[in-house]
């Protein structure tokens, strides 16, 4: 049991250290938020998945799955609102990026 | 062990107070006032004072950086469009 | 533990050079935030002993021997009422800055020279 | 030039007398005779697991209360210097569906933690304090993402002084019924380790963590409401 939480955290930890490389390497914001946003719930997901598997009992095991619960809504939506808000600022996306949903979303209600 | 945890996050509270005080934009500023917060929190973890731990991490690195947002807001208002 | 006394004395040293030199308003603030976290890391520090856990009863600590298991729990409690004297000073600290900016339109404090000498 | 050489001078002078505090601060090996007491004696006869809150609630009660004193000066002066100014109201852009079904998921959720925690600040790390700060950023969250949230200032003062009112009440009981001011020993003690256990200091720290959290979010809210 013990060796399979350990493996599951280290695979959690590969991820948020991929999320934190991805926040140094990417282009520009939005890019950057993907990868700041998706491999780190991923990656916190899984370490606390190993870790409660680790040291497996019923009452650590509940309060896991409560702090699961918190961390794939509040990271998403904490997400969306400062990607929403960068947008709005005015920030641009790169040059190669080809999909702008939301300004032509705008551009459709506007006419 | 936990002697190098202290040492690499007061490196890195020092730099983040250095950069508080020096960065040019005033909002990266903020942002780094409030990573002390956090990094002290986590230093009273160690010194075995959880209760302190959990004020510092809301209070410090949450609500004061929200309070400076605000601050910063309203002055900006007042500025109009001239940047600072 | 002593090298985190030094960090928050080290803290404390930076916050007040910064409040001393720093013209705009904002980093005088921001360097009065560095030293109260200095001084708090200092008290907490001050009350540390090697090896010893926090002072909450469990199934781990009974209160016989507690005497020589937890550590000093009267700085945490100091610490914990000044910090939220902290954060309620700041704001009316910016608060007043806001005001200031209100009045006369600078954020640079070499512009208030009413009590200059 | 001249200042700065000045403020130079003034660090490296506080430097000099710091520096043999900090040479001469050996590590504890023992506790104080103060602490030696609040460990022997602390949950014997005031009843809490978590020694700090008993600190706080009751043998430093005093501090508590002129901490909360000067929180509602600050709250005051605040809401003094931000009075109410005419002007027109400028147009904010609305908040996304995303987030505000979101907060109407989460802010209940929030709201619950903050009061778990300082309805178990005898038992478990946390109380009051912690607790109104939680709250408080629940109202952050609100603020955030209905915008035309007018929070209602009357309700506030009234929580605030009515919670600060019976603070004192409770105290004033203590010194009625038993030991001295902020005594929490004229409820029952209860068994060791359980909610409704050590006297008042449950329904204290609640009043402090209500106090605190009214207090935070009307100093936020009047921030973030100026125009």
């Amino acid at each position: 049991m013990l060796i399979a939480g350990a493996i599951i955290s280290l695979v959690g930890a590969i991820f948020l250290f991929l999320g934190a490389l991805g926040v140094l390497r990417m282009p520009d914001l939005y890019n950057r938020m993907q990868a700041g946003t998706k491999a780190t719930t991923l990656g916190s997901i899984l370490f606390m998945l190993g870790l409660g598997l680790g040291y497996y009992n019923q009452i650590c095991i509940c309060k896991i799955i409560l702090l699961l619960l918190f961390v794939i809504f509040t990271n998403p939506i904490s997400s969306h609102a400062l990607a929403r808000a960068g947008h709005f600022f005015g920030i641009r996306l790169i040059k190669r990026s080809v999909l702008d949903a939301l300004h032509d979303a705008e551009k459709e209600s506007e006419l | 062990m936990i002697l190098t945890i202290i040492i690499v996050l007061g490196i890195l509270m020092l730099v983040a107070a250095f950069l508080a005080l020096y960065l040019k934009d005033l909002l990266s500023a903020i942002i780094a006032a409030g990573a002390i917060s956090l990094m002290a929190s986590v230093i009273y973890i160690i010194l075995a004072a959880p209760d302190v731990a959990m004020t510092e991490a809301a209070i410090g690195s949450g609500l004061t950086t929200i309070v400076f947002l605000y601050a910063l807001h309203l002055v900006k208002k007042e500025q109009g469009e001239k940047n600072d | 533990m002593t090298i985190i006394t030094i960090l928050g004395f080290l803290l404390i040293i930076i916050g007040l050079w910064g409040m001393l030199t720093r013209k705009h308003l904002f980093r005088m603030i921001l360097g009065f935030s560095i030293i109260d976290t200095g001084i708090h890391l200092i008290i907490v520090s001050l009350g540390y002993i090697k090896g010893r856990t926090a002072p909450i009863f469990d199934s781990d600590l009974s209160t016989f021997d507690a005497v020589h298991k937890i550590v000093d729990p009267i700085p945490s409690a100091l610490v914990l009422t000044a910090i939220v004297i902290g954060l309620a000073v700041t704001a009316l600290m910016l608060v007043y800055v806001v005001q200031m900016k209100r009045q006369k339109g600078s954020l640079d404090i070499s512009d208030y020279e009413e009590l200059k000498w | 030039m001249i200042k700065r050489f000045f403020s130079l001078f003034f660090v490296i002078l506080l430097i000099f007398v710091f520096m043999p505090l900090v040479k001469d601060i050996k590590p504890l090996s023992e506790l104080g005779v103060t602490s030696q007491k609040y460990a022997k004696d602390g949950a014997k006869e005031l009843g809490a697991a978590n020694l700090v809150t008993s600190v706080v609630v009751t043998y430093r009660g005093l501090d508590t209360l002129g901490e909360v004193t000067v929180l509602f000066i600050t709250t005051a002066g605040i809401g003094f210097l931000l009075r109410k100014r005419s002007t027109g109201k400028n147009k904010k852009r609305k908040a996304s569906e995303i987030l505000k079904s979101g907060t109407s998921f989460l802010l209940p959720l929030i709201v619950l933690f903050g009061v778990y925690i300082f309805t178990h600040g005898h038992l478990t790390p946390g109380g009051g304090f912690q607790g109104g700060v939680v709250i408080a950023s629940a109202i952050v969250l609100l603020l955030l993402s209905d915008i035309n949230l007018h929070t209602d200032h009357n309700i506030l003062n009234w929580l605030e002084s009515l919670s600060g009112g019976f603070y004192i009440i409770l105290g004033l009981l203590g010194l009625l019924l038993a030991g001295g001011f902020l005594d929490n020993r004229f409820l029952p003690l209860g068994k060791f380790g359980e909610i409704f256990s050590a006297g008042a200091i449950p329904i204290i720290y609640s009043l402090i963590g209500l106090k605190v959290g009214a207090e935070l979010v009307g100093i936020i809210s009047k921030l973030g409401r100026e125009e």
